[in-house]
């Protein structure tokens, strides 16, 4: 299991390719993975935004994170899970999160997936301000999945 | 007891500041610690409150070194 | 929407990476990627298997999962839609099938993509015989998810 | 009529053949095709059934040109 806050961009699949690359012993075992990847879209609320700053709780943001996967470990049969989410700046069409799981079975590996995203959403402290043409602001609710 | 008490977010920038440390003896909640830092106002239903980096609820109670936090719902992932 | 039958191995994270440069004006709509990857294991109902032969039906494949991904998109609103399968000859630790769905939303994502897995799986026209120490067998019964 | 006969996996290996021709005036139905090939067998619950590379059920009706075809419940995907 590994967790990862980013600073700068990230490639999500070249990740997902070298974690495996890593996993040794792993390989064979799985038979299921399920990727999400969240993007920076262009649009939001009907406004074009230009930029965005992902603010978190260091500290807080590593443990929620760490406490959510190991939950996720505890309810599904999985083999192994990557979480990897960006923070600071980020541009349109900049990947911002990553949550991958691995299992035997394919049920496993996408409600674990789901489950992962949807605490991270709701329960991880990050928070995004949006830099749109009359200035900036904050993100106040999220979107429904 | 001393406290510190940190701001994220859109609530960071209304505060006007990032953090505080309290030095106050008769602070037992986290509503208590809201109610110091604010001037008396009474915690809004749409914040959220962490003592030392976990989810708390507002009658939580503080402790003598504690981190307490208030911020915004949180907004992270993306999709 | 891309279906592609594969002869030879393929790397699924590299599939995603090209495809996603080739999207060109997709790029900054879309919010949600939900991604798949079968992979082929080294054990089955107990034993070790130490190579697989995927058979299938030319033309009704193709057919078949091109219906599938329009019945899709017609009932989520999707981006875009990429489905990989491998045919012949497998080994172990291979990547047998990818299905990948692009949308503004997460639900979408991950609802269409677990759709397409679910429908390929029962209704598409492939075979798996695999080699175990003893001989070979056909796979009989489908995992359940 | 001219019915072409095509047969996979597990099925096929049984056959002992990949396919068939029949020329034949009295098929009306795919469970028809399968009583002239399997001579005189009724058609096994489990198999599965296509016309021109659609599914089709047992008594669905043949006609001159057609391409049936038998075979197993499929195990494609994985996970």
């Amino acid at each position: 299991m590994t967790v990862i806050l980013c600073q700068t961009e990230f490639s999500p699949y070249a990740e997902m390719d070298a974690y495996q690359q890593s996993m040794g012993e792993a390989a064979g075992r799985y038979g299921a993975t399920s990727v999400f990847v969240g993007t920076m879209r262009d649009l939001n609320l009907g406004d074009a935004v230009t930029q965005m700053t992902l603010e978190h709780y260091p500290g807080m943001t590593e443990l929620r994170l760490g406490q959510i996967v190991a939950e996720t470990q505890a309810r599904w049969a999985l083999i192994d899970v990557l979480v990897i989410h960006r923070v600071g700046e980020i541009k349109p069409n900049d990947a911002i999160v990553l949550v991958a799981a691995w299992a035997m079975h394919r049920g496993a590996a996408f409600e674990a997936c789901r489950h992962i995203i949807e605490e991270l959403k709701h329960t991880a402290p990050f928070w995004k301000k949006e830099s749109i043409r009359d200035g900036e602001r904050w993100v106040e609710n999220n979107t429904e999945g | 007891m001393t406290i510190r008490v940190r701001y994220f977010a859109s609530l960071r920038e209304k505060m006007g500041r990032v953090e505080d440390t309290l030095v106050y003896e008769d602070i037992a909640t986290v509503a208590d610690v809201w109610r110091v830092v604010s001037t008396g106002q009474p915690l809004p239903d749409h914040l959220l409150c962490a003592i030392n980096l976990e989810y708390a609820e507002p009658l939580a109670t503080v402790r003598d070194g504690d981190e307490v936090a208030f911020f915004p719902p949180v907004t992270g992932g993306m999709g």
